[in-house]
């Protein structure tokens, strides 16, 4: 049996020379751990590389573990290198990206119906860029292709897993309160309305 | 005016009636449709003129908001006193464009997220090919694969088993049609009786090859009218009746 | 001027990312600092992972600073990059193996009496998988070998005991029950039929 020290020093290790997410139960199986052990492990580790503000932090990726550099040293590390940047998405994939996140699994059609536009470009530019997948098919007509996000989508947004996404709920009343404060201001102009045709 | 700004940043006529509607200061609850009508044709317009590819999906909206801004026109049916929403024209369009600010909004929070994660680096895999070279090969066998592929043999060698089993049957028994006719002739003497089933004459050997010699002699026998054959119904008991001599004779 | 300790932190931070070894000067020039603090920061890095006992480790190449794995957690990064393959037995392999497992101990002879089939290679094959081994020598002429499965065998399928297996009764049965039916089904023929010539 290794010692909690040989053990994080092993996961240490491994997420090292793994570079992309560790899979907990992968890491646990060559230690010879349970997977909730493993798990526990790692969330240590997370926890001192944080409170002793390293220059490496441990991410959590759906239920695997990876070494990443701490946003707070993000400047040196710019100046050091160019680093090869991953590329901001556009406004659209943004949004396409948003409403499959939130929604999904997903056809395009019910996409295309919230955005009021076609956007099997977009579907295609993001499935290239491994961000969404399919993820089945839909019992509807035509038996139309779900999608949903993929952990390259968890990665590039610094998400833990898709639950750690902004709640839709907030988003729901945030626009709600939004539109309260609107209101306020707008009872005289409504009146006018059936004036101005 | 506020819509002729950064002409072609909308990302679809949804987004466009949105921003005419927060720059207009206007309630989405109680959207003041003649005027952002005109002010989303103005804005296609602008579009056409600068040779703008204006894409299907907005001409749809201008329709849709045209119709509404029609039906605002006729008398309202419903109480003045009453705010009836289900039957406000303005309804439908009011709930997608609150779906599409929803989602809208999703996408600033994701690009925020997006922003913070930018600022973070993964590191590529070491290089681990001396490892990737020497695989470590294992059996992989579950109980129901084993007893799948022996049940297999079992059924294969049962089948080779009786085909040969077949083959040494009709090299012991080749007995001739003569003789079997022989054999039947004898019969009802033995059997004391003039009238007997197909059954009787195989009871001692029922084997295949046996039944089928049986059957073609009694088919050659009837035929020079030795013997009368009988059988009541389909499958039924073949009765076989042997004909004297003398009544043949005759 | 940047902490101590951001300092650090950042070093971590560009020697994660360059992964090559990162020169002490570049790295100083990068914070704004001299040569010789940086140097000193590098070595201060050293020994704390050394001392923590950490998976990574600082190793200094010729003036210059880069992370590696710890030597002491070797054999776990061989067990999480060695690939598996899979190999699945081949039907004789199964064959011969089931025949040995029911029969054991058993004679090549007998092997390929049941089989109508010569062995040898398969047998060569299972014993070099550790799944069958001799265990003794028949007292027939020649005194052949006799094979019988092994633990190994048995811990492929769970098994305590070669008692576990499924009862080989049931498969006689089965076989004779078959063959009994195949009898009842008696050639049946019709007169009718072929009579109406």
């Amino acid at each position: 049996m290794s010692s909690k020290k040989t053990i994080k020093a092993a996961f240490e290790a491994m997420m090292f020379t793994l570079g992309e997410p560790l899979d907990v139960k992968l890491a646990a199986d060559v230690l010879g751990i349970s997977n909730k052990d493993a798990c526990a492990y790692f969330k240590e580790l997370q926890d001192e590389y944080e409170q002793e503000g390293r220059g490496l932090r441990v991410r959590e990726v759906n239920g695997a573990f990876q070494f990443v550099t701490s946003s707070d040293v993000y400047d040196y590390i710019e100046r050091l290198c160019t680093p090869s940047k991953k590329k901001k998405l556009s406004q659209s994939a943004l949004e396409v990206l948003a409403i499959i996140a939130y929604k999904q699994p997903v056809t395009r059609g019910e996409i295309e119906a919230v955005r009021g536009i076609k956007c099997d470009r977009v579907l295609e530019g993001l499935e290239n860029k491994g961000l969404i997948a399919e993820v089945g098919r839909s019992a509807g007509v035509g038996r139309p292709i779900l999608y949903g996000t993929t952990d390259t989508f968890l990665r590039h947004f610094g998400f833990t897993s898709i639950e750690d996404l902004p709640g839709i709920d907030d988003i729901e009343n945030a626009v709600h309160e939004q539109e309260e404060d609107d209101d306020s201001g707008q009872v005289t102009f409504n009146l006018n309305e059936s004036v101005a045709q | 005016m506020g819509y002729k700004v950064k002409l072609s940043v909308f990302e679809g006529p949804f987004d466009l009636l949105v921003h005419l509607i927060e720059n207009a200061r206007m309630s989405i609850y109680d959207i003041k449709v003649a005027e952002i009508t005109a002010q989303y044709l103005a804005y296609i317009e602008e579009m056409n003129s600068r040779e703008i590819y204006v894409g299907a999906e907005f001409i749809v909206l201008a329709a849709a908001l045209i119709e509404i801004k029609s039906k605002m026109l006729l008398p309202r049916i419903t109480n003045e006193s009453e705010t009836d929403m289900t039957g406000d024209p303005r309804s439908e369009l009011v709930e997608r464009i609150l779906e599409y600010k929803k989602f809208k909004q999703a996408a600033a929070l994701i690009e925020e997220a997006e922003q913070r994660a930018l600022r973070v680096f993964e590191k590529p895999q070491e290089d681990i090919s001396r490892f990737l070279d020497q695989p470590d090969e294992y059996l992989q066998m579950d109980i129901k694969q084993f007893m799948n592929a022996f049940n297999l043999f079992l059924h294969k060698k049962q089948k080779i088993e009786e085909i040969k089993k077949n083959y040494a049957r009709v090299e012991r028994e080749k007995i001739t049609v003569e003789q079997k006719i022989n054999y039947i002739h004898s019969y009802f003497g033995l059997a004391g009786k003039d009238k007997v089933t197909f059954t009787d004459l195989v009871k001692e050997n029922p084997g295949r090859y046996n039944t089928a010699v049986t059957f073609s002699s009694l088919l050659e026998m009837a035929r020079k009218n030795e013997i009368e054959l009988m059988q009541k119904h389909n499958f039924g008991p073949i009765w076989i009746k042997e004909v004297k001599k003398r009544e043949a004779d005759a």
